[in-house]
C-alpha cells in the first residue's frame, strides 16, 4: 500500500497490519458519520415545518429497528475487538532469539546500551531485518518509548522493567518520542532510531566500542559489591550459585517455581525477601539505592552470561 | 396558600415537602446515599491496602505483629459499646424519652472519646518504636529484626496504610463527636418529638457506619496471618 | 416563533417571580431557592469557562511555531495542566448538572425545590472554595503535572503547586457529590402525583444516571488526591517506587473515577438533546424506554472500562483484554441513542431555532467523537495512538463537540424559562454555525497529527507537524469568536430581550406549565401528570 | 425511616453478639491457619457488619430501596477491588498461551 500523504512511514513488520486495522476503523467511522449526516440532512429538508400548527403523528418506536441497530453495532464492534486483540497478542511477545538492547529513561534523555558495550544517548542503531527486544526502565518518573514509524509504544516505569520489540523493515532514521508527560523538557526527550544494513551495523558496532561489554562491566560490579562471598560458584555459600540459573526455573520457598528472567533477578537484588529461593535462609539485604540502573543492567547481563555454564551439583536441603 | 397553613402545625416540616413522612423518607434515603459515598471513599483505601497486602504479605504480617492486638480488641469493644448506646439513643428519641436520649447521646460521646484516647496512645506508641513513616522512621533493635526480613520499604508502606486508614477513621470519629454534641444541645432544647427525630437517626446511621469501618479495619490491620 | 424584532422593548415582567421576589446581595448569596443557586452556578461556571478557554487560546498561539511561539516550555506545561483542570473539574462536570439540572430537576419533577436546599447552597460554596484553591495555585506559580497528576512526577519530582490544586479538586469533588445526592433523593421521593418513572422527561433520566456516577465515582477521586497530597507533602506514600509502591495503582484509582467522569460530562448533554429534538421536531421521542435504559447502562458500564487508559503502561495484557472488550460494549448504548435521535426526526415537523441547531450539531460531532473512541478501545491501534494528538482530538470531539454544544443548546432552549426573556434567533443561529465550523477546523487536523505520531503535551515539536498545527490554531480563533457571540446577545437579552411566554417553543414538560420566569415556589398547585412524556401528537395533546 | 420500635433487649443481645465475635476473631488470629486466617477474619467482620446494619441501622425493618442502595455500594467497591486486582494478578503471566504466540515467522515481509 503506497504511503498516503497523511500516513506515517511503515518501517516495521507490524506497521502494515496495524495500518490495515486503522483503515478499517477509519472506513467504519466515515461510513457511519456520512450515514447519520445524510439521514439527518434528508429528514431536515423532507420534514421541515410547513405550517405553524402542523401536528405530526406520534411514533412510539419500533422494536425490530431497535434490535437492528443494537445487533449490527455489536457485530462490528466484535469484529474490531477480535481483530485488534489478536494483532496485539500476536505481537506482545518478542520472537525467540531477538537481539537485546537495554534502554534507561532519565528526565529528558534516553540512555541506550547494547550488550556488546555500545552506549548511546537519544540514539539507537539497529540492524535491518532482525527482531530487537528492548528492556527498559526509568531512573525517575514514567516515560514512554514511542517510535511512530514502527507503531510501537511502551511506558517506561521506575522500579521495574517493561519491554517492547520491533523488527525494522526499512533502512533510515526514524523519530523516537517520549509519549508520557515527564516534566519540563518532555518535548525535548526525543531521539532517533537509525536502522542500518546488517553489515554496516556490524561495522558501527565494532568501530564505536567504548571498552568493556556489559558483561565485563557487570562482572566488575558483581565483584566489587561482594556478591561472590555468598553466591559461591560451587553453591556452598549462604546464597544459591548463579551458574546455569538465568532462563531456568527456580523453586521458591513458597513451593511455586518461577523462571529466572531479568525481572526476577532485578527483584531478587532490590527486594530479596519477596520470592526467596527454596533451601536458603533469608539473609540477603536489599541493594535498593546502592546500584544505579546501569550497574543493575550490567550485573544482570553478567548473570545471564553465567546462565550458559552448567550448574554445580544441587546442595542438600537446609531447613530455613 | 392552603399548603402553607397545613405546614405550620408540623414542627420541623420544610416547605418543599408535602408531609412529614415524605421528608423523613427523603432524609433517610439521603443519609444512605451519603453513606455509599463514604463506602467508596474508604473503598479506595481498602482496595489499595488489599493490593499491597497481596504483593508484600510478609512485610504486612511483620508490621501487624508490631501492633498490640489486645488493645485493638479492647478498643473495638469500646466502639461497639458506643454503637449500642447510639442505637438506644435513637430508640429513646423514637419513644419521646428526652432524658434517656440525652443520657445515651452523652454516653456515646464518652465511649467515642475513650476510643480516640486509646488511639492517641497507640499512635504515641508508634513514635516510641520509631515506626512512623517519614516523620520518625528509624526502627531498631527487636522491631527492626522483625521488620527487616519483609523489606523495610514495604514495612513503611504497611505503616503508611496503618496511619492513613486509622487516621481517616479517627477524623470521621471527631466529626461524629461534633454532630453528637450538636444533637445533645438540640435535644436539651426539646427540638425532637416522636414524629420528628430524623437528625438523631441520621447521626446514628453515620455513627454506625464509622463503627462498621473499624469492624473491618481491626482484623485487617491488627490480625494479619497467624500471630503464633 | 417568528424572529423577534431587535429594537429593545423596555417592558419588564410585572407578576411576582423568583427574580423579582427579593433584591440585594443577601438574597443571592444566602438563597436556598434552587433557581437562584442555578444562576450562581451559571455565572461561576461561565467565569471558569472563560479562564480555561483563554489558556487554550494561549496554547494554540504557542503551537503555531514548531519551537513554540509564545512561552517557555515550563509555562506551556502549566498552561495545558490548568486548561485541563479548570475545564474539566470547574466547567464540564458542573455545567449541565449544576446549572440546568439545579434549575430544572424540581420543575420537571413537579416539586417546589430540591430535597435538601441548604445542602444545594453548601454545594455551591464548596465549589467556589475549591475554585479559589485552584486559582490560588495558578497565581502562586501554577502546576505542571497535567490534569491527570500521574505519580511519581506529581508526588516527588514536580515542585509546583501540586498540593494546592489537589486540595482544590478534592474539595470541588464534594460539590458534585452533594448535587448528585440531591438529585437522586429528589427524583426518588418528590415526583408529582402521576409522574411515574416512565413518564419522566429523558433529561431527568440523564440527571439520575449522572448522579449515580457522581455519587459512586467522585469519592474514589477524593481519596486518591488525598493520598497524592500526603505523598507530595511527606515524600512517602503508597505510590512511591522507592518503597516498592506502584505508580500504576495511582492510575487505576484515578481512572476509576475519571473515566466515569467523562460520562458525567456527556450524559447530561444527551439528556438536553433528548429534550430539544422532540420539541423542535414536534414529535414524541423515538424509543423512549430504550433511551432511558441506555442512559443507565452507560452509567453502570462506564465504571468497568477505565483500563483502556492504561493499555501501554505495562498493565497486564489480560486485564487489557477485559477492559478492551468492555470498552467496546459501552459504545453500544451511545450508538443506540444516536440512532434513536435521528429516527425521531422521521416524519416530524422540524423548525430550526438555535437550540435545534446546537442539538443537530451535537449529534453529528458526538457521532464522530464516539466512533473515534473505537480506535482507542482496540488494543492494537491504541498502542500507536495512545499519548498522541489523536487522543486530544477524540476527547475534544466528545467534550467540546458534545458536552459544550449540549450545554449551549440547553441554555438556549431554557433561556426563556430561566430569564423570562427571548434572545435574537438570527444571532444565535450564526453563533451556532461559527462554533460548528470553528470546532471542526480546530480538532479534525489533530486526528491526522495523532496518526502521524505527534505526542500530546509537547511544548515544541518537529517541523513537519507545523501545517496541521497552524490549521488547528486558526480553527481555535474561529471557535473562540463563536463562543463570545452568545455571551454578548444573551447578556443583552437579559435586559432588552422581548418578554417570553410560559411556553415559547410549545414544548411538553412540567417546567413549561408554570410561568417564565417561574415563581419562587415553582407551582401554585403541585401539578398532576396524566400523559406520557413528549405528548406532542394531536390525540394525546387533546388530553383524552 | 424505621417506624418499628425495637425492644432494648434485642439491642443488648446484638451488642453481646458483637462482643463475642470480636473475641472470636482475636482468638482465631492466634491460631495459625495459613491463608484461612484472612478468610476467617473477613467472614467474622462481615458477620459483625451484618449485625450492625440489620439491627442497629434498622435495615431489617426499612424498605427495599435502602437495601438496594447499600448492596450497590458494596458491589461498586467489589468492582474497584476486582478489576484492579485482575491487573496485578495477571501481570506476571507475560507469556501468552501457546495458541496466541506469534505463529508468523519472525522475518515475514
Amino acid at each position: 500500500m503506497q504511503s498516503l500523504p497523511f500516513q506515517p512511514e511503515q518501517a516495521s513488520t507490524i506497521a502494515k497490519s496495524v495500518d490495515q486495522l486503522y483503515f478499517f476503523l477509519t472506513a467504519v467511522t466515515l461510513f457511519f458519520t456520512a450515514l447519520i449526516f445524510s439521514i439527518i440532512f434528508y429528514f431536515m429538508i423532507r420534514y421541515r415545518r410547513r405550517s405553524p400548527d402542523e401536528r405530526p403523528k406520534a411514533i412510539e418506536g419500533s422494536f425490530p429497528l431497535e434490535v437492528l441497530w443494537t445487533v449490527i453495532p455489536t457485530l462490528i464492534v466484535a469484529v474490531i475487538f477480535v481483530w485488534g486483540s489478536t494483532l496485539y497478542f500476536r505481537n506482545s511477545e518478542p520472537p525467540r532469539g531477538s537481539m537485546e538492547i537495554f534502554v534507561t529513561g532519565k528526565q529528558w534523555m534516553w540512555k541506550v546500551e547494547h550488550p556488546e558495550g555500545q552506549r548511546e544517548i537519544n540514539e539507537m542503531h539497529v540492524p535491518l531485518g532482525r527482531p530487537v527486544k528492548l528492556t527498559m526502565t526509568s531512573e525517575d518518573v514514567i516515560h514512554d518509548f514511542f517510535v511512530p514509524a514502527f507503531r510501537v509504544k511502551k511506558d517506561v516505569l521506575p522500579g521495574r522493567y517493561t519491554s517492547l520489540w520491533f523488527q525494522a523493515t526499512k533502512v533510515g532514521t526514524f523519530h523516537l518520542f517520549c509519549a508520557q508527560y515527564c516534566g519540563a523538557f518532555h518535548a525535548g526527550m526525543i531521539g532517533s532510531i537509525v536502522v542500518q544494513e546488517p553489515d554496516e551495523y556490524e561495522r558501527w558496532l565494532a568501530g564505536g566500542t567504548t571498552g568493556e561489554s556489559m558483561e565485563q562491566a557487570g562482572e566488575k560490579v558483581f565483584q566489587q559489591t561482594g556478591c561472590p562471598s555468598c553466591h559461591m560458584a560451587d553453591g556452598t555459600g549462604l546464597g544459591p550459585s548463579l551458574l546455569g540459573v538465568y532462563g531456568h526455573p527456580v523453586k521458591l520457598t513458597s513451593g511455586e517455581t518461577v523462571t529466572a528472567d531479568d525481572a526476577y533477578l532485578r527483584e531478587c537484588i532490590l527486594q530479596p525477601a519477596l520470592r526467596r529461593v527454596f533451601g536458603y535462609k533469608p539473609l540477603m539485604t536489599s541493594f535498593q539505592g546502592q546500584l544505579t540502573e546501569e550497574q543493575l543492567n550490567n550485573v544482570i547481563a553478567y548473570i545471564r552470561a553465567l546462565g550458559n555454564t552448567p550448574p554445580p551439583p544441587p546442595k542438600q536441603e537446609v531447613k530455613p | 396558600m392552603t399548603d402553607s397553613e397545613a405546614h405550620a402545625q408540623d414542627a420541623g416540616l420544610v416547605h418543599q415537602f408535602e408531609n412529614l413522612e415524605q421528608q423523613q423518607e427523603a432524609d433517610f434515603l439521603g443519609i444512605w446515599v451519603f453513606l455509599v459515598t463514604e463506602i467508596m471513599f474508604f473503598g479506595g483505601l481498602f482496595a489499595s491496602y488489599a493490593i499491597y497486602r497481596w504483593l508484600y504479605f510478609a512485610a504486612f504480617e511483620a508490621g501487624s505483629h508490631i501492633l498490640n492486638a489486645e488493645i485493638g480488641a479492647a478498643n473495638t469493644m469500646v466502639l461497639l459499646g458506643s454503637s449500642l448506646t447510639m442505637a438506644l439513643s435513637v430508640r429513646s428519641a423514637q419513644t419521646g424519652n428526652r432524658r434517656a436520649l440525652v443520657f445515651f447521646l452523652i454516653a456515646t460521646m464518652i465511649l467515642g472519646a475513650i476510643f480516640l484516647g486509646v488511639k492517641a496512645y497507640e499512635y504515641d506508641q508508634k513514635f516510641v518504636e520509631h515506626v512512623v513513616p517519614s516523620l520518625d522512621w528509624a526502627p531498631e533493635g527487636e522491631v527492626l529484626a522483625r521488620l527487616a526480613p519483609g523489606g523495610l520499604g514495604h514495612a513503611q508502606l504497611y505503616f503508611f496504610f496503618y496511619f492513613a486508614m486509622t487516621g481517616v477513621h479517627a477524623l470521621h470519629m471527631i466529626i461524629g463527636e461534633g454532630l453528637l454534641l450538636w444533637l445533645v444541645l438540640r435535644a436539651r432544647k426539646d427540638a425532637f418529638t416522636t414524629h420528628y427525630f430524623a437528625p438523631v437517626e441520621v447521626v446514628g446511621l453515620y455513627w454506625h457506619f464509622v463503627d462498621i469501618v473499624w469492624i473491618f479495619l481491626f482484623p485487617l490491620l491488627y490480625l494479619i496471618g497467624g500471630r503464633y | 416563533m417568528s424572529t423577534a424584532t431587535l429594537e429593545p422593548q423596555p417592558r419588564v415582567h410585572t407578576q411576582r417571580n423568583y427574580l423579582n421576589a427579593d433584591y440585594g446581595w443577601k438574597s443571592w448569596l444566602f438563597t436556598v431557592d434552587h433557581k437562584r443557586i442555578a444562576l450562581l452556578y451559571m455565572i461561576s461556571v461561565t467565569f471558569f469557562f472563560i479562564i480555561g478557554g483563554s489558556f487554550a487560546v494561549l496554547m494554540r498561539i504557542h503551537l503555531t511555531e514548531p519551537q513554540g511561539a509564545l512561552v517557555q516550555p515550563e509555562t506551556y506545561n502549566k498552561l495545558f495542566t490548568l486548561h485541563g483542570v479548570v475545564m474539566i473539574f470547574f466547567f464540564l462536570i458542573p455545567s449541565i448538572p449544576a446549572v440546568l439540572g439545579n434549575f430544572l430537576v424540581p420543575l420537571m419533577v413537579g416539586a417546589r425545590d430540591l430535597a435538601f436546599p441548604k445542602l444545594n447552597l453548601l454545594s455551591w460554596y464548596i465549589y467556589i472554595t475549591g475554585g479559589l484553591f485552584t486559582l490560588y495555585s495558578a497565581i502562586a506559580g501554577g502546576v505542571d503535572t497535567g490534569w491527570t497528576f500521574y505519580t511519581p512526577y506529581s508526588s516527588t519530582y514536580s515542585n509546583t503547586q501540586v498540593t494546592a490544586v489537589a486540595i482544590g479538586v478534592f474539595i470541588t469533588g464534594f460539590s458534585s457529590i452533594l448535587t448528585g445526592l440531591n438529585f437522586i433523593v429528589t427524583i426518588h421521593k418528590m415526583r408529582a402525583p402521576g409522574l411515574t418513572w416512565f413518564r419522566m422527561p429523558l433529561f431527568l433520566w440523564a440527571m439520575y444516571a449522572t448522579s449515580i456516577i457522581m455519587v459512586l465515582g467522585t469519592p474514589v477521586l477524593a481519596i486518591t488526591l488525598f493520598l497524592l497530597a500526603l505523598e507530595h507533602l511527606f515524600h512517602v506514600g503508597i505510590f512511591s517506587p522507592a518503597l516498592g509502591g506502584d505508580p500504576l495503582l495511582f492510575q487505576h484509582l484515578f481512572w476509576f473515577y475519571s473515566h466515569p467522569a467523562v460520562y458525567i460530562m456527556i450524559l447530561p448533554a444527551m439528556g438536553v438533546v433528548s429534550e430539544i429534538i422532540p420539541c423542535f421536531a414536534r414529535k414524541r421521542i423515538f424509543g423512549y424506554k430504550v433511551i432511558c435504559f441506555s442512559s443507565v447502562a452507560i452509567a453502570v458500564l462506564g465504571f468497568l472500562v477505565w483500563g483502556h487508559h492504561m493499555f501501554v503502561t505495562g498493565q497486564s495484557i489480560y486485564a487489557g483484554l477485559i477492559f478492551s472488550l468492555l470498552s467496546f460494549l459501552v459504545a453500544i448504548p451511545s450508538a443506540i441513542k444516536v440512532f434513536n435521535w435521528t429516527a425521531t426526526l422521521y416524519k416530524g415537523s422540524i423548525s430550526y431555532e438555535a437550540p435545534m441547531l446546537y442539538a443537530l450539531g451535537f449529534i453529528g460531532l458526538f457521532t464522530m467523537g464516539g466512533l473515534t473512541g473505537l480506535f482507542l478501545a482496540s488494543l492494537a491501534t491504541d498502542v500507536h495512538l495512545n499519548g498522541t494528538y489523536f487522543i486530544v482530538a477524540h476527547f475534544h470531539y466528545i467534550m467540546v463537540g458534545g458536552a459544550v454544544m449540549g450545554y449551549l443548546g440547553g441554555i438556549h432552549f431554557w433561556w426563556p424559562k430561566i430569564t423570562g426573556r427571548m434572545y435574537p434567533n438570527a444571532w444565535a443561529a450564526l453563533a451556532a454555525a461559527i462554533v460548528f465550523v470553528g470546532f471542526n477546523l480546530t480538532f479534525f487536523p489533530q486526528f491526522i497529527l495523532g496518526y502521524l505520531g505527534m505526542p500530546r503535551r509537547y511544548a515544541f515539536y518537529p517541523a513537519e507537524f507545523q501545517v496541521l498545527n497552524v490549521m488547528s490554531s486558526a480553527g481555535a480563533t474561529v471557535l473562540g469568536v463563536g463562543y463570545l457571540i452568545p455571551l454578548i446577545y444573551l447578556m443583552w437579552s437579559m435586559r432588552y430581550g422581548p418578554l417570553a411566554e410560559p411556553n415559547p417553543w410549545g414544548a411538553t414538560g412540567l417546567e413549561w406549565t408554570t410561568s417564565s420566569p417561574p415563581p419562587t415556589e415553582n407551582f401554585a398547585e403541585i401539578p398532576v401528570v396524566t400523559q406520557e412524556a413528549y405528548a406532542y401528537a394531536p390525540e394525546e395533546a387533546a388530553g383524552d | 425511616m424505621s417506624q418499628t420500635i425495637v425492644p432494648q433487649k434485642t439491642y443488648v443481645l446484638v451488642f453481646l453478639g458483637l462482643i463475642a465475635l470480636t473475641i472470636l476473631t482475636t482468638g482465631v488470629a492466634f491460631i495459625d491457619l495459613g491463608p484461612f486466617n484472612t478468610v476467617a477474619a473477613l467472614a467474622i467482620a462481615f458477620a459483625k457488619m451484618l449485625l450492625v446494619v440489620l439491627f442497629f441501622m434498622g435495615v431489617k425493618y426499612s424498605g427495599g430501596l435502602v437495601r438496594i442502595v447499600l448492596v450497590a455500594g458494596f458491589f461498586w467497591l467489589a468492582l474497584l477491588i476486582a478489576f484492579t486486582m485482575s491487573d496485578y494478578r495477571t501481570r506476571s503471566w507475560i507469556t501468552p498461551p501457546a495458541a496466541w504466540s506469534s505463529s508468523a515467522p519472525p522475518t515475514h515481509p
